[in-house]
C-alpha cells in the first residue's frame, strides 16, 4: 500500500469514526447524563431509518421527511420517558436493562407489523449525490463528507448546549445531584423528559441521515447497539469530547484492523475497550 | 512520653490544585483521646481518610508502630488494627444489627474466607460481635434490621462495628453528629471507657464533649494545623484566639 | 420458624418431584426440562454474581460457551471422552478465564463493569466465530457423548435420555445446595456485605477484591458446568451460545425470577422458556404467534415496572425485602 | 471446518440403521394398499419468522404451500397438518427447536431452514432421529457433504455451487485476476472456496480474499483496498441489507464501471428496489433468475402472485420445490410415509420440474442444476443464459 492509500484509509477511518459518533450521540446523552442503560437505543435508530424511508417515499424528499420525522421522535421520546422510564430512576440499573430489552422486542415486532421485513433503500439527495475523485479509480462520496460535517456540527452543538447554556448547566447539575437541583426549584422532571426525548431524537436522526448510506433493514438497530455502548464507555460516561475521541479511535482501529489483520478484525473494538478500561477504568474522559 | 502508636509526618493531600490537607504532623497514643477540631472544610475528614487508607496521601508518611502505611489500602490498614467510624452513617442497612456486628467481627478471623461452615457457627466471632454491641449499648437491638434503627442507634452501631474489629487505633469521625443529649452523653461515656486500651482520634464539633474527653487538641484551618497541644494550651493560644476572634463558641464554626 | 422449615424441606421435595419426571415417558418434555434445568444452573451461577456479589456481568455466556467448546475441542474426535476428566478440565478452563479477566474487569465498577464483561465475552465470541478453531460460524459437533464409567461399569449412560436427565437434575440440585451452603457461610455473608456496601466492607478490613475474584471464578465455573451439560445434551456448539444475546437472556432469567434468591433463578429459567413456548404456540394464537416477541417484550416490560422482585418476590407477596430474603435463603 | 469432517462411524451406522429399520417395516406391509385413509401427514416447518431472515421464512412457506395447494391441498391423497416453529435464526436454540418437531409433534417430515448455523444444529438432531428432512435454503456444504445422511435432502443449493460457475464466466470475459469480498463467516468462506476452485481451474488468479466481520456493513476500508489492488474483477457475496449497502458503496466509491462487479446471486436478490441504479449491470450466478421465460416458471409466478399478492423470489422457488420433491417421494409410496426407504428412493430418483428448470438430486441429495448467469437490468435479475449446465456440488466427505 502506498502513501496515498494510507492517507485514504486514514480518511475512511476518521469518517467512519464520525459516523459512529453520530449514531452514539443520543446514547451519550441518555446513558451519560441521565445514567440510564438504554438497550433500546438501536431501536430508536431503526425507527428513525424506517420513518425516513416511509416519509421520503411519501413526500419524495429526504429533507422534508426528516423535518416531519424529528418532531415525531421527540414526542415518542417524551411519551416513553413519562410512561416508562420515569418509574425507574431510583431503581437499580438492572431494571433499565430489563425494560429496554423488552422495548427492543416490542419495537422490532411493531416494525415488522407496520413496515414489514423488507430491505429498503433511500436515495441520496441529488444535491449531495456526487463523488470526488481521489485516485484514478477511487472517489469519495460527497454525502459521506456531508455526514461528517453534520456530525461535527452536532458535536459542537452538544458541547455548547451542555457546557455553555443555562439548560446545560441544569442538565449537568441534575446528573450529579438530582435532589439538590430539585431543591433549587428547577423542574428536574421536565429536564429529564427533555433530555431523554433529545436522546431518542438524536438516535432516530442518526438513523434518518444514515439511511441513504446504510439502507433500511430489519435488525439494523441491534447491529449498532453494542458499538454505541463501546463508544460511550471508552470515551467516558457523560463526556461529549470523550465520545468523539472514542468514535475516531474505533473508526481508525476498525479501518486499519480490517485491512491489516483481517483474521482478528471482529475483536479489535473489544480489545481496544478492554485495554482502555483496564488502563483508565473510568474511560478516556470520564469523571473519577 | 510513650512512643506513639500512630503518627503522621508532613501528611499532605491535594485534589488537583486544591490542598485539602497540608503538611500535617500529629501523633496518637494508647490511653489518649486526640481531638481534631476546625471549621467545615478544614480537612478533618480528609485527614481521617488518609489515616484509614480511604484516600492515598499526596505526600508525607503515616507511621503505625514504626511501619509506614501511607498508600496501603483501607482493608490492609484496617487489618493492622486501625478502625474507623464514618461521619455519614455507613452500615449495612438491610442486615440485622447483629449481622452488621458479626460481619465486622468476622473480618478479624481466619474463618473469614471459609466457604462451608455456617457463618453463625463460630462462637468467638459471635461473642465478639455481641460484646461490641453491648459496649455500644445496642445489645437489646441485636435482632432488628439496621434500617429500622433510629439515627442515634445507627451511630452507635457504627461504633459497635468499629469495635468488633478489635482495633487499637480508633478514628471516630463526628460520632455525636445528630444525636440527642441523652445519646450524646452515653457516647461520651463510651469513648472515655475505650480510652484505656485504645489510641483514639476524635473529630467533633460538640465542644462540651470535646473538652470532656480530650487529652490533646489539634485545631485545623484550611488543611493546616493551626495549633496543637493540651486543651488548656490550645485555649490559651493567641493564634487560635485570633483565628476565631476570641470566642470558644466560635470553635463550633 | 415455619418458613424456615419450609425453606429447608421444600427444595428437597421439589427435587424429588423432578426426579419422577422421566416416568412420564415423554421424550420431548424430558429433553425440554433437561434443557431448562441446565439453564437454571446457568441462571444460578449468574445470580451468585448479580444477586449476591453485586457484580452485574453482561458477558456470562462466555463461560457457557467456553466450557462447551472446551468439551468439543478436547475430546478425541470420534470417540467418547471420559466425563471424569473433560468436565473438570472444562470447568478449569472457565476458572482460569474468570481469574485472568477478573483481575482486569474487577478494577471497574457499575456500568463500566457491565461493559467490560461484555467486551471480554465478545472477544471470545469472535475467536470462535471468525477462526477455524471451533468450526467457525457454523459451529462444531461433539460426535460422541462423554462416558461416565467406574472401572468397567457404566455409572451413567449419557446417551440415555432419562439417565442424562437425572444427571442434570443432580447437578442442578448440587449447584443449588452448594450455593446455599456457600451463601450461608462466612464467605457468602461477606459477598452479600460487599454487594450492599462495598466501601464499608473494605473499611472493616475485608480484602474485597479477593472475595469478588473468588466469587467471579465460582460463578464462571458453574456457568461452565451449565455450558458443558448443554453441549453434551445436543452434541452441538455454535458461536451463538456465547453471544451477547445469550448473556442478555440469562440476565433476563435472573431478574425475571428475582435477583438474590437462588430459587428465583430457577423459577426465572422455567418462566422464560415457558413464556416463549406458550406465546409462540400457533395452535393457541394462530397468526398472532408470529409476533410472539411482541407479547414477550410487553411482559418483560411489565415485570421491570411492576414486579421489581421478580416472580420469587411475587410468591412471597412482597413481604420481605430481597436482602432479608437473601439471608434467610442462606439458611441451611 | 470441522463440520466437514465425517460423522463418527457409530452415528452414521445408527442413522442408517434407523432407515433400514423403517424400510423393513415399510416393506413388511402388503404393497399396493391405499394409505389415504391414514391420519393426516404431519409436516414440520422450522423457519425464521422473526428477525433478519423473516422475509425468507415467509417466502419459503408460501412456495411450499403453493406446491401442496396445486395438489388439492393433499399429498398422495393424504391430508396435511402443518406444525411451525420459529427458529429465530438462532443456532444456539436449533437442536431444541427441531426437537420440538421431532419429539413433541412427531412430524413425518421436517422442512427447514435458512441460516447455515441452524442447519448444522438441525443436522445433528435429525441424523439421530432419522426423520425425513428437506432443507429449502441453508447452503452449508457439510449438510450434503461430510455430514450427509440418507434422510437429508436439499432443494436449494450448496454455497459452493452459487459461485463456482463464476470462474468460467470471468474467464470468458477475459478477466485474469480477481478479488473476493465477503463477510467472515462460514457461508462467505464456502462461496469464496467455490469461486476460487472454479476460477483457478480456468487459469485465473484470486489475488486477495477480503473479509469484514459479520454482520458489519462498513465497507469503505476494503473498497479502498480493492482500488489499490486494481484486480480485473471483483466477486462479492453479501445478502439482504449488507448486499444493498455494499452495492451502493461500490458505486459511490466510483469503482462501478472501472472494476466490474460479479457475485453470488444473493448479492442482487431482493435488494434491487433498495439500491436504485447501483446494481445496474452487475452480473451474478444463481440457480434462478427473473424472466426465465419457461412455461413452468410463468405458471408458477402467476399462481404465486395470485395466491399471496406478492412476487415470488428464489426462496419461494426453493420452498415450492421442497413441496414438489416431497410429493414425488410420497406419491411413489402412495402416502405411506412409514416406508421411509421407499420415500427416499423415490425422492432420489425424482426429476423435479422446477420454475428454475428441471433438476435432479446428486448422490449426496443436493440439486444438480443449471446455474444461470444473470445481469441486473432495471429491477430484474435478467437471465443471460446458462453459465454451467447441471452443476453438481462435489459433496466432499459424503459417503452416500
Amino acid at each position: 500500500m502506498d502513501l496515498a492509500f494510507i492517507l485514504i484509509q486514514l480518511l475512511n477511518g476518521l469518517q467512519y469514526g464520525m459516523l459512529l459518533f453520530l449514531v452514539s450521540s443520543g446514547l451519550t446523552l441518555v446513558f451519560g447524563i441521565m445514567g440510564i442503560i438504554n438497550l433500546a437505543h438501536g431501536s430508536f435508530y431503526m425507527v428513525g431509518a424506517y420513518l425516513a424511508w416511509s416519509l421520503a417515499s411519501m413526500t419524495g424528499n429526504l429533507a422534508t421527511a426528516i423535518a416531519i420525522a424529528i418532531p415525531l421522535t421527540v414526542v415518542l421520546g417524551m411519551a416513553l420517558e413519562k410512561l416508562l422510564f420515569r418509574q425507574l430512576y431510583t431503581r437499580d440499573h438492572l431494571y433499565q436493562v430489563l425494560l429496554t430489552y423488552g422495548l427492543i422486542l416490542v419495537f422490532e415486532e411493531l416494525r415488522s407489523i407496520i413496515w414489514g421485513d423488507d430491505v429498503h433503500g433511500v436515495a441520496v439527495p441529488a444535491l449531495l449525490s456526487a463523488s470526488i475523485p481521489l485516485t484514478d479509480n477511487l472517489s469519495y462520496p460527497v454525502y459521506r463528507l456531508a455526514i461528517s460535517g453534520v456530525c461535527l456540527l452536532l458535536a459542537f452543538a452538544l458541547y455548547v448546549l451542555i457546557q455553555k447554556t443555562r439548560l446545560g448547566m441544569m442538565i449537568r447539575a441534575g446528573a450529579s445531584n438530582r435532589d439538590m437541583v430539585q431543591s433549587l426549584g428547577i423542574d428536574i422532571k421536565f429536564i429529564y423528559t427533555l433530555v431523554f426525548a433529545m436522546g431518542v431524537a438524536l438516535a432516530a436522526f442518526a438513523g434518518m441521515i444514515n439511511a441513504p448510506l446504510s439502507s433500511v433493514t430489519p435488525n439494523m438497530g441491534s447491529h449498532v447497539l453494542i458499538i454505541c455502548f463501546v463508544v460511550v464507555v471508552i470515551g467516558g460516561i457523560g463526556s461529549v469530547k470523550g465520545a468523539m475521541a472514542a468514535s475516531l479511535m474505533i473508526g481508525l482501529a476498525e479501518t486499519f484492523g480490517t485491512v491489516l489483520v483481517p483474521e482478528v478484525a471482529g475483536m479489535i473494538v473489544y480489545v481496544l475497550m478492554a485495554i482502555v478500561l483496564v488502563w483508565r477504568p473510568e474511560g478516556l474522559f470520564g469523571r473519577k | 512520653m510513650a512512643e506513639p502508636i500512630l503518627r503522621t509526618e508532613g501528611l499532605t493531600k491535594r485534589f488537583g490544585g486544591l490542598v485539602a490537607v497540608s503538611d500535617v504532623s500529629l501523633d496518637l497514643q494508647v490511653g489518649e483521646v486526640h481531638v481534631v477540631i476546625g471549621p467545615n472544610g478544614a480537612g478533618k475528614s480528609t485527614l481521617t481518610n488518609l489515616l484509614s487508607g480511604d484516600l492515598p496521601p499526596s505526600a508525607g508518611r503515616v507511621v503505625l508502630e514504626g511501619r509506614d502505611i501511607a498508600g496501603l489500602s483501607s482493608d490492609q490498614i484496617s487489618r493492622m488494627g486501625v478502625g474507623r467510624s464514618y461521619q455519614k452513617t455507613n452500615i449495612f442497612l438491610p442486615f440485622t444489627v447483629f449481622e452488621n456486628a458479626r460481619l465486622a467481627a468476622q473480618s478479624r478471623t481466619p474463618h473469614a474466607m471459609r466457604v462451608f461452615g455456617r457463618a453463625e457457627a463460630y462462637a468467638e466471632i459471635n461473642a465478639r460481635a455481641s460484646a461490641a454491641l453491648d459496649a455500644a449499648g445496642l445489645g437489646h437491638r441485636a435482632g432488628r434490621v439496621a434500617a429500622t434503627l433510629s439515627h442515634g442507634e445507627q451511630r452507635q452501631l457504627e461504633i459497635a462495628m468499629c469495635l468488633a474489629t478489635q482495633p487499637r487505633v480508633l478514628l471516630l469521625d463526628e460520632p455525636l453528629a445528630g444525636m440527642g443529649p441523652h445519646e450524646s452523653q452515653r457516647m461520651v461515656e463510651l469513648i472515655k471507657k475505650l480510652t484505656a486500651d485504645h489510641a483514639i482520634m476524635l473529630i467533633e464539633h460538640d465542644m462540651d464533649a470535646v473538652f470532656a474527653v480530650a487529652h490533646r487538641l489539634t485545631v485545623m484551618v484550611n488543611g493546616e494545623v493551626l495549633e496543637s497541644g493540651t486543651p488548656e494550651q490550645v485555649r490559651a493560644s493567641p493564634a487560635v484566639q485570633a483565628a476565631y476572634l476570641g470566642g470558644e463558641e466560635m470553635l463550633h464554626g | 420458624m415455619n418458613s424456615g422449615a419450609l425453606s429447608r424441606w421444600l427444595p428437597w421435595v421439589v427435587v424429588g418431584l423432578f426426579a419422577l419426571f422421566p416416568m412420564l415417558e415423554s421424550t420431548f418434555y424430558t429433553q425440554l426440562v433437561t434443557k431448562v434445568l441446565i439453564m437454571a444452573i446457568f441462571a444460578m451461577s449468574l445470580d451468585l454474581l448479580v444477586g449476591y456479589t453485586g457484580l452485574v456481568s453482561f458477558g456470562h455466556a462466555a463461560y457457557f460457551g467456553l466450557a462447551g467448546y472446551a468439551l468439543a475441542l478436547m475430546g478425541p474426535k470420534y470417540e467418547a471422552a471420559s466425563l471424569w476428566w473433560t468436565l473438570p478440565a472444562s470447568l478449569g478452563i472457565c476458572v482460569v478465564f474468570a481469574l485472568v479477566t477478573g483481575l482486569l474487569v474487577l478494577r471497574t465498577r457499575g456500568i463500566y463493569f457491565i461493559m467490560v464483561t461484555l467486551a471480554f465475552a465478545q472477544m471470545l465470541f469472535f475467536v470462535f466465530h471468525d477462526t477455524k478453531l471451533g468450526g467457525g460460524s457454523d459451529g462444531i459437533y461433539i460426535y460422541a457423548k462423554p462416558t461416565m464409567n467406574l472401572g468397567e461399569t457404566v455409572l451413567v449412560n449419557l446417551e440415555k435420555l432419562d439417565q442424562f436427565y437425572w444427571l442434570v437434575l443432580f447437578f442442578t440440585a448440587a449447584t443449588y445446595f452448594l450455593l446455599r451452603r456457600i451463601l450461608g457461610s462466612s464467605f457468602g455473608r461477606a459477598l452479600v456485605g460487599i454487594k450492599v456496601n462495598e466501601h464499608r466492607m473494605r473499611a472493616l478490613g475485608f480484602p474485597v477484591f479477593r472475595y469478588q475474584l473468588a466469587s467471579f471464578a465460582l460463578g464462571g465455573a458453574l456457568g461452565g458446568l451449565s455450558g458443558y451439560l448443554a453441549a453434551v445434551q445436543f452434541g452441538f456448539v455454535n458461536p451463538e451460545i456465547l453471544s451477547w444475546h445469550q448473556s442478555g437472556m440469562v440476565l433476563m432469567m435472573v431478574i425475571l425470577g428475582g435477583m438474590g434468591t437462588l430459587h428465583g433463578a430457577v423459577i426465572g429459567a422455567f418462566a422464560f422458556v415457558l413464556l416463549q413456548e406458550v406465546l409462540s404456540n400457533q395452535a393457541w394464537f394462530g397468526i398472532a404467534a408470529k409476533h410472539w416477541q411482541l407479547a414477550m417484550g410487553i411482559l418483560i416490560m411489565l415485570v421491570a415496572l411492576y414486579m421489581p422482585q421478580g416472580l420469587a418476590g411475587l410468591m412471597n407477596g412482597f413481604r420481605r425485602k430481597p436482602q432479608a430474603e437473601a439471608e434467610e435463603g442462606a439458611d441451611g | 471446518m470441522s463440520v466437514n469432517d465425517s460423522f463418527d462411524r457409530r452415528g452414521f451406522l445408527k442413522g442408517s440403521a434407523a432407515i433400514a429399520g423403517a424400510a423393513a417395516v415399510g416393506t413388511a406391509l402388503p404393497s399396493g394398499m391405499a394409505f389415504a385413509q391414514q391420519g393426516k401427514l404431519k409436516i414440520g416447518l422450522m423457519l425464521p419468522y422473526t428477525g433478519t431472515f423473516a422475509q425468507l421464512g415467509v417466502a419459503i412457506t408460501n412456495g411450499f404451500k403453493l406446491a401442496i395447494d396445486e395438489r388439492g391441498g393433499k399429498l398422495a391423497g393424504r391430508e396435511i397438518e402443518f406444525v411451525t416453529v420459529d427458529d429465530e435464526s438462532n443456532p444456539a436454540k436449533a437442536p431444541e427447536n427441531v426437537n420440538k418437531l421431532v419429539q413433541r409433534d412427531k412430524v413425518d417430515v421436517v422442512i427447514g431452514t435458512v441460516h447455515s448455523g441452524v442447519v448444522m444444529g438441525m443436522a445433528k438432531v435429525l441424523k439421530e432421529s432419522g426423520t425425513l428432512w428437506i432443507n429449502p435454503n441453508g447452503g452449508a456444504g457439510a449438510m450434503t457433504g461430510a455430514a450427509c445422511a440418507p434422510n437429508f435432502f436439499r432443494t436449494s443449493f450448496s454455497n459452493w455451487q452459487t459461485t463456482h460457475a463464476l470462474g468460467k464466466v470471468l474467464k470468458a470475459k477475459g478477466h485474469k485476476t480477481a478479488v473476493f469480498i465477503t463477510w467472515k463467516y462460514a457461508a462467505g468462506e464456502e462461496m469464496m472456496e467455490g469461486f476460487k476452485e472454479g476460477f483457478e481451474k480456468e487459469g485465473g488468479k484470486l489475488v486477495k480474499e477480503l473479509y469484514t466481520p459479520f454482520p458489519q456493513v462498513e465497507f469503505q476500508a476494503l473498497l479502498t483496498e480493492i482500488a489499490s489492488i486494481k484486480p480485473d474483477a471483483v466477486v462479492a457475496f453479501f445478502a439482504g441489507g449488507g448486499a444493498a449497502k455494499f452495492l451502493k458503496d461500490y458505486q459511490a466509491a466510483g469503482l462501478k464501471g472501472k472494476i466490474p462487479l460479479y457475485g453470488s446471486g444473493f448479492l442482487t436478490d431482493g435488494v434491487l428496489d433498495a439500491v436504485g441504479d447501483a446494481a445496474e449491470g452487475v452480473e451474478t450466478t444463481l440457480h434462478y433468475a427473473d424472466s426465465l421465460d419457461t412455461k413452468k416458471d410463468k405458471a408458477f409466478r402467476l399462481a404465486y402472485a395470485k395466491t399471496f399478492k406478492l412476487q415470488p423470489d428464489v426462496y419461494a422457488v426453493q420452498g415450492y420445490d421442497a413441496g414438489q420433491l416431497l410429493a414425488a417421494g410420497l406419491e411413489a409410496v402412495k402416502g405411506n410415509v412409514a416406508d421411509k426407504a421407499g420415500v427416499i428412493k423415490a425422492m432420489e430418483a425424482a426429476k423435479i420440474d422446477s420454475p428454475r428448470g428441471p433438476w435432479t438430486l446428486s448422490k449426496a441429495h443436493n440439486p444438480v442444476q443449471d446455474m444461470y448467469l444473470r445481469k441486473v437490468v432495471g429491477k430484474e435479475n435478467k437471465s443471460m443464459g446458462v453459465a454451467w449446465k447441471g452443476l453438481a456440488d462435489p459433496a466432499r466427505g459424503c459417503k452416500l
